[in-house]
């Protein structure tokens, strides 16, 4: 699936923009034609980017530094780029959408809190025919309908990949020990029913414990810590986030164990730190998760403001660093 | 309402064999008192004797362990209040025990307020009757105003108002005159004739003799928690009774007087203490006092007349805006209680409950609470040096506890006075300002706290009395400084300290329209 | 049967004193029999570190406690110090560590200013800085987490003394010293004074404002030297997750072991168990694989269950 | 005379300022965020802000009764996730269930909080931390750990009470507004709500004078656990799905805007209009930083942090030349 990417502009640490998996547009997509919606120019458009949570983790600072960055290198004046931050909380993000189009906001791309409940959000999108591309997090509404597209990755795919790449760092047999995200996040539910579906094809590897380490460094080395003393026989961890992984290696490295040797360590998103440690040889397998979603995000919107037919879904190809590529591919990783 | 004047025998209400135990103490052994109808029925003893407890449990506050409660001859139990003012048992406490943030009439009608058809409070008609209703006690204020607008004494006919309104068979009043100036004590004694006239039984719990013999008609002695006399009042000399409260010989009492106070003092010239000007806040207006070494001042007044006032703005606890307090001729620094203190004025405050004891602490610890840093080189205390000090004054004091490490909020509130009175003796002060030592303490410590008293004076120790007990003032002060709304109305010394001169001076213009004696607006 | 109605007293007193103490044994003796690999000199010592951070955050909050008070902005302040150490682990660890601990100070001084100065609410007080200072701490680290590789700093978090880590040696002399400031000092019974009846001790010529802003100084102080272990063990300052929710657990220390939120009343020995107590409890359901849910259920069950047997009882 | 009447009138005034304050900031507020922003006044706009604020409207009206009781209902949050989840859950069984299953549940969850409060004499605080813990454990339980939402049926009449308008303004603002003016009814002009403040001032004396204090209580925390309910069946229906993550830290701001509306922690003195007014300042603050457009998003919260302390301090300073 590692497709070359040429680099995009080198703003984050010169990681590639995310990029579609099939370029090929499907012919039942959505055009400017079917929504009905009035054509907008782009570079004079009032455009809107809602995110979903502060700017303190890797991911979100990327991922709003990626559209702002896009959005300047396309010319969008500072005035027309609308940027909300929903602290988290979902009414808030309903409101930040419906006040930006209250603002005047032509085009919107909204990182989605959830994927569930920003329909009314949608809907007040839909009465002003403003096409919305949610990325990094599909929402469960009617692409085409209620929003235009969603641009992101295949969350349960992650974790199968990470399956698959445990199944190889691991030579097919060990015992899993599982740090979960957040409990009623969408994107923990993806990733671990990807995972667990996909480990199961290997009937050497069992999963022992699954306990959530919120997505959070020290809580994920907490939890590992109480694993290693009730599970000596852990022989791999898989970490829905790079965050607990590189918590597990402290866990592991305090408890006199090394890991990505004695216990195999994979882990999803792509963050800097995690892939190092590849490089550094203690750790295995990093499934990215891509999040710089600008070029993407306004390609598609000017393709759709051309006529183009948009998929209902855009899948981004993400990459994936072990052993084998980590150390040349290391400056694609995002911090 | 006509009068019942036919004889009912049955009790209204009846304790029979009542045993109480706290952890460490046996508040109430084995006691029995009857109520009849229609009857003042007096209560008494000294501090700790178990009177408050013996009204808790009549009024569902405290279940007894051991005996029964009987309310018009048939057994009942009191789970809670509640449950006793259903049954026409209508009590006002020892403190006042109302919402202090909330308005005047809604603690009247608190719990009963009355209703529109709708099912909802009916303010209108709430506040007109709050109104027509404190009129009978003298209370004229707004009463859409916060309670605690209002002063202590003026609460505390509130509570009665609210209490006697409650179409009850049984008031009982666990020292209700403590905290009223003599006007509302009239007022308050009118009220008890009238509920008399209409076949109430009342419970009256106090230690001031001569109100006893006023309105009561029988009495019941407790002593140590148990029942050491029932019967009349009118037949029982004033003595006898003492005696009995007290358990000691009526020789011994005689010798010892009415108060304990003895000769004047000789007093140095040179005042010690000099407060100048006071004014602050609306209260005080212009008042100067001194004080001599060895030289007991009373402070007279009306309540609210800014008696408190004037002691706490010497020790700093309440912010001045004009005037100076110079101790031995040297300024103090306004408002830094802490500065007083190290200059030697310590200040025992009127309100126990809330302005005196730290509930959760013992008695130890209460007692050091102030000397504190000086029993403590290098801030580390010393258990050792507490002890000593604790042993010294709970002797001296007479302070009857557990043991010093009882908690001091179980002690009885007399016992509390005088734990406080330890903490501030403790501090070696030289200037003593007490706001009621004596207030809701029985005959007998009443006695100890006023030779002490006396005694501090003779070590030269100088000290300011306040008490709303003129007797007491009058015995006890060198010099009497009596104040009206907040300034200076006359200065007595040496003969001309009467009775009559001190109410002269209370009474000088205190005019007509006297409906703001509680509080200035 | 008031013999029987003394014993039943006697025995709820002795739970309440020593319920805290009983409930760890207890869990101990639950584990040794039911958990794998319990049994451990690792294992013990991996509760012990865990427990450290709460510990120290919770010595502070039952001093703020004591006094009729709350802190709830200990975990900000923790992120705050955890903001500022790679700011100046250039200058050195101990450098690093003391603006920590200034900055902690810092926020004690304010809150205990609102609070004994202003009067306001000490609830609203420390709320304001739990929702203000976590933003102040991301803003100061660019909302991002700096990876440490100070060596002599990561020691604090790794390293041992004599087989103990530094850590939970830290904790216990922070205990020590708190127990001895609460027991054998005018400041610790003024304190307790104070939250015992806040005017008496103001006529009582206690340095009541003094001595309320000190309390915050050591609350915030004490959670900024949790904030310092917690980033040394992490290896990372991480301030947007580090002492994320720590002032519920710290209350929860406190108040499971035995110490009144009405104030006049410090256990620190409680305290100390009380955050031991929390920690077995979290170690014995992850340890079991409980899921998420079960876990939050069976605290919170576990939390009423102890504060219950703790509770203050009227007498009745 | 004359000096004492215009200081009586200037601490009269003061008094009203305390009191009116939040009302008096929200309305410069308002009137700030009309002229600098070109968008703020439009009807859309406004009608948004009252809609959002609304959920958290009916969270604090429940708040303001406890606190004014002298107690705090920290489990409102988690509440009122459970109470969205079980609406949506409930839907599939029609609109009855969708309505009652969560106000069941979520006032079953004050009961038990009041429960314990009144009748062991445990702390709120921590009695209502143990159910914040418990609540949200619940609806983890209900939803495999959170893995499933419950989607409402886009047809269910039940949507209607979240997505539904009257004269173009949302239904919840109704609900709302119906709620609180019952709710000032309740404390203002019955029984029930004169015991509240008399618990709140003073608990013991509310004891002594007979007031049912234990029932009031349990009363009260089932009152705020079920409009944490309500709130949370408005929410299910206006998001069509029983979304697991909302509600995280709600009870802080409820908290934040009860206290801003002038409602004393310590219990006893507060006003139901007041919260309605604090509500509105936090959703206005909110806007005009959407508005502003360029405060970095780790600002934000330094700003809320420092709003709530400078109302707060205000309002203190204000009490305070009152009492002068
Ligand atoms: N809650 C309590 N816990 C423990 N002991 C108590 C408690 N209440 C009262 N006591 C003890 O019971 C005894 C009787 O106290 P009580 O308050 O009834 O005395 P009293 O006659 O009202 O005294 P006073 O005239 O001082 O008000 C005292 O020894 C007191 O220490
Ligand atoms: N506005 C008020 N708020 C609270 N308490 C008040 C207020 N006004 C008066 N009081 C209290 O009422 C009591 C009587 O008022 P004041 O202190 O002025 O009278 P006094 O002359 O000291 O009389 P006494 O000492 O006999 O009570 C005092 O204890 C005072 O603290
Ligand atoms: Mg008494
Ligand atoms: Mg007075």
């Amino acid at each position: 699936t590692a497709r070359e990417e040429t680099p995009a502009a080198p703003s984050n640490g010169g990681g590639p923009a995310a990029s579609a998996q099939s370029a090929a547009p499907s012919a039942d997509g959505c055009t400017l034609e079917k929504t009905g919606y009035p054509k907008v120019d782009l570079k004079t458009a009032v455009v809107g980017f809602s995110q979903s949570e502060k700017e303190a983790n890797p991911f979100r600072i990327t991922e709003t530094q990626s559209i702002r960055d896009e959005a300047a290198k396309l010319g969008i004046a500072s005035d027309k780029l609308l940027v909300t931050n929903a602290q988290s909380d979902l009414n808030r993000q309903i409101s930040d959408i419906k006040s930006m189009l209250d603002r005047g906001a032509q085009l919107l791309v909204v990182a989605p809190l959830n994927s569930d409940g920003l329909q009314p959000a949608l809907d007040a999108a839909k009465a002003k025919k403003v096409p919305v591309v949610t990325i990094d997090r599909k929402v469960t509404s009617q692409p085409c309908t209620d929003y235009l597209t969603f641009i992101g990755s295949n969350f349960v795919e992650q974790g199968q990949r990470a399956a698959q790449a445990m199944a190889k760092a691991t030579g097919g047999t060990g015992k899993v020990a599982i740090l979960l995200g957040s409990s009623g996040n969408n994107v923990t539910t993806d990733r671990t029913k990807g995972f667990k579906d996909e480990l199961a094809k290997t009937p050497g590897l069992t999963v022992v414990a699954e306990q959530t380490g919120e997505f959070d460094r020290s809580k994920g080395q907490s939890v590992m810590e109480q694993l290693i003393q009730s599970h000596p026989d852990i022989t791999a961890v898989y970490a829905e986030n790079d965050e607990m992984g590189v918590g597990a290696v402290n866990a592991l490295k305090t408890a006199g164990k090394s890991p990505g040797k004695d216990v195999k360590i994979v882990s999803i998103d792509g963050t800097r730190n995690a892939v190092q440690l590849i490089v550094d040889g203690s750790y295995n397998a990093v499934i990215e998760s891509n999040p710089r979603f600008g070029p993407l995000a306004f390609q598609t919107l000017q393709k759709f403001e051309n006529g183009e037919p948009i998929p209902a879904s855009i899948v981004i190809s993400d990459d994936q660093y072990d052993e084998s590529n980590a150390a040349q591919k290391v400056g694609n990783s995002y911090k | 309402m006509t009068a019942t004047t036919e004889v009912l025998t049955a009790p209204v209400l009846e304790v029979a064999g009542v045993t109480k135990r706290f952890p460490g103490t046996l508040a109430l052994d084995d006691v029995s008192f009857t109520l009849a109808p229609g009857e003042v029925h007096a209560l008494v003893g000294e501090n700790g004797a178990g009177k408050s407890t013996l009204i808790k449990v009549l009024t569902g506050v405290y279940q007894p362990d051991e005996g029964e409660l009987r309310h018009l001859g048939e057994p009942v139990t009191f789970k809670r209040p509640i449950d006793a003012q259903r049954a026409g048992i209508s009590t006002i406490y020892q403190e006042v025990n109302l919402v202090p943030l909330m308005s005047i009439a809604g603690n009247v009608f608190l719990g009963r307020e009355p209703r529109t058809k709708a099912g909802l409070v009916d303010w209108g008609r709430m506040y007109a009757d709050a109104r027509e209703l404190l009129k009978g006690y003298g209370i004229d204020d707004d009463v859409k105003r916060p309670l605690h607008t209002l002063g202590v004494g003026a609460q505390q006919m509130v509570a009665l108002a609210r209490a006697v309104s409650t179409d009850a068979k049984v008031v009982i009043m666990d020292e209700p005159t403590s905290s009223l100036e003599p006007r509302e004590v009239e007022t308050l004694f009118e009220v008890l004739n009238r509920l008399h006239s209409e076949g109430i039984a009342i419970v009256y719990v106090s230690h001031r003799m001569d109100e006893l013999y006023r309105v009561c008609d029988s009495v019941t002695v407790l002593r140590d928690g148990r029942v050491v006399h029932s019967g009349p009042l009118k037949p029982l000399p004033r003595i006898e009774l003492v005696s009995l409260m007290l358990g000691r010989e009526i020789r011994q009492i005689r010798e010892e007087g009415v108060t304990a106070f003895g000769e004047e003092h000789d007093v140095e010239r040179e005042p010690l203490l000099k407060a100048e000007n006071l004014a602050g806040m609306r209260k005080l207006h212009d008042v100067s006092v001194s004080i001599r070494p060895g030289e007991v001042v009373g402070l007279a007044g009306l309540l609210g007349s800014g008696r408190s006032e004037t002691a706490r703005a010497i020790v700093g606890a309440f912010p001045l805006d004009g005037g100076s307090v110079l101790l031995a001729g040297k300024p103090l620094k306004r408002g830094r209680i802490k500065a007083a203190m190290r200059a030697g004025i310590a200040l025992l405050a009127e309100d126990r409950k809330t302005d005196g004891i730290i509930p959760n602490l013992s008695v130890r610890e209460n007692i050091v609470l102030a000397a504190l840093p000086s029993l403590s080189p290098f801030g580390l205390v010393s258990k050792a040096k507490q002890d000593r000090i604790v042993k010294i004054f709970m002797e001296r004091l007479r302070i009857k506890a557990a043991s010093p490490e009882q908690k001091v909020s179980e002690l009885s509130g007399g016992n509390q006075q005088k734990v406080l009175l330890a903490r501030w003796l403790a501090t070696g002060p030289k200037i003593l300002l007490l706001d009621e030592p004596t207030r809701g303490i029985d005959v007998g410590a009443k006695a100890e706290v006023q030779a002490l008293i006396d005694e501090l004076a003779q070590e030269g120790l100088g000290v300011l009395l306040i008490s709303s007990e003129l007797e007491e003032l009058i015995d006890g002060s060198d010099r009497v400084v009596v104040l009206r709304d907040g300034s200076v109305a006359g200065e007595l010394t040496g003969d001309r300290i009467t009775e009559e001169n001190v109410l002269t001076a209370i009474a000088a213009e205190s005019t007509g329209g006297d409906n703001d004696v509680h509080r200035h607006p | 049967m008031s013999t029987a109605t003394l014993e039943r007293a006697k025995v709820t007193a002795w739970l309440q004193n020593y319920g805290v103490y009983l409930a760890v044994v207890v869990l101990l003796l639950f584990n040794v029999a039911f958990t794998e690999n319990f049994l451990s000199a690792a294992n013990f010592r991996t509760q012990l570190v865990q427990a450290a951070p709460v510990c120290i955050v919770a010595l502070g909050m039952a001093l703020v406690i004591g006094t009729e008070g709350i802190d709830l902005s200990v975990g900000s302040v923790m992120a705050i110090a955890a903001a500022l150490i790679p700011l100046y682990l250039g200058a050195g660890p101990l450098t690093a560590i003391v603006v920590a601990v200034i900055a902690g100070v810092v926020s004690g001084l304010f809150s205990g200013y609102l609070v004994a100065y202003l009067g306001i609410q000490p609830i609203i007080a420390t709320l304001a800085l739990l929702v203000g200072g976590r933003g102040l701490a991301l803003v100061i680290a660019h909302g991002q987490l700096v990876q440490l590789h100070n060596h002599d700093f990561l020691q604090l978090g790794t390293g041992d003394v004599l087989g103990v880590p530094i850590m939970v040696i830290v904790a216990g002399v922070l205990a020590v010293l708190a127990g001895l400031v609460v027991q054998r000092t005018t400041f610790g019974r003024h304190l307790v004074a104070i939250g015992g009846n806040r005017p008496a001790s103001t006529l009582a010529g206690l340095p009541v404002k003094r001595v309320l802003v000190s309390v915050y100084v050591i609350s915030g102080a004490l959670a900024a030297i949790a904030g310092v272990l917690a980033t040394s063990r992490l290896g990372a300052s991480d301030p947007s997750d580090v002492g994320l929710l720590m002032e519920l657990s710290a209350i929860t220390a406190v108040v499971v072991g035995g110490t009144p939120l009405t104030g006049g009343r410090v256990r620190v020995l409680g305290t100390v168990f009380g955050a031991l107590l929390m920690q077995l409890v979290q170690a014995t359901l992850i340890k079991h694989n409980l899921p998420d849910s079960t876990a939050q259920m069976v605290q919170a069950a576990i939390i009423v269950v102890a504060v219950y047997v703790a509770r203050e009882r009227s007498s009745r | 005379m004359t000096a004492q009447t215009t200081t009586a009138s200037g601490a009269a005034f003061a008094g009203v300022l305390q009191r009116q304050g939040a009302a008096v900031v929200l309305v410069l507020g308002i009137a700030a965020a009309w002229f600098a922003f070109p968008h703020f006044g439009s009807a859309d706009n406004l009608r948004n802000l009252v809609l959002q604020g609304s959920f958290l409207a009916v969270i604090a009206l429940g708040m303001t009764f406890v606190i004014i009781s002298g107690g705090i209902d920290l489990s409102v949050g988690s509440n009122y996730a459970l109470g969205g989840v079980l609406a949506a859950y409930g839907a599939q069984y029609g609109l009855v269930v969708a309505i009652l299953l969560p106000l069941a549940v979520c006032s079953l969850i004050g009961f038990v909080n009041g429960l314990l409060i009144a009748r062991t004499g445990m702390a709120p605080f921590i009695v209502t931390l143990a159910s914040l813990l418990f609540a949200r454990g619940l609806l983890l339980a209900l939803t495999a750990e959170g893995a499933t939402t419950y989607k409402v049926d886009p047809g269910s009449a039940f949507l209607w009470l979240g997505q539904g308008t009257i004269f173009g303004i949302g239904v919840p603002v109704y609900l709302t507004l119906v709620l609180f003016a019952l709710g000032g009814l309740l404390l203002r002009r019955t029984r029930f709500g004169q015991s509240v403040f008399a618990i709140g001032g003073a608990e013991q004396s509310a004891v002594l004078m007979g007031l049912p204090v234990a029932r009031t209580k349990i009363s009260l925390y089932t009152l705020s656990g079920a409009l944490a309910g309500v709130a949370g069946i408005l929410t299910a229906a206006y998001l069509q799905s029983g979304v697991t993550v909302i509600g995280v830290g709600t009870e802080l701001d409820a908290i934040s805007v009860v206290v801003i509306g002038g409602t004393l922690l310590t219990g006893g003195a507060g006003t139901i209009i007041g919260t309605l007014v604090g509500v509105l300042l936090r959703t206005l603050i909110q806007n005009v930083i959407n508005q502003i457009g360029t405060l970095d998003s780790n600002y934000q919260t330094v700003v809320s942090g420092a709003f709530l302390l400078v109302v707060v301090v205000i309002q203190r300073l204000l009490a305070r030349s009152r009492t002068r």
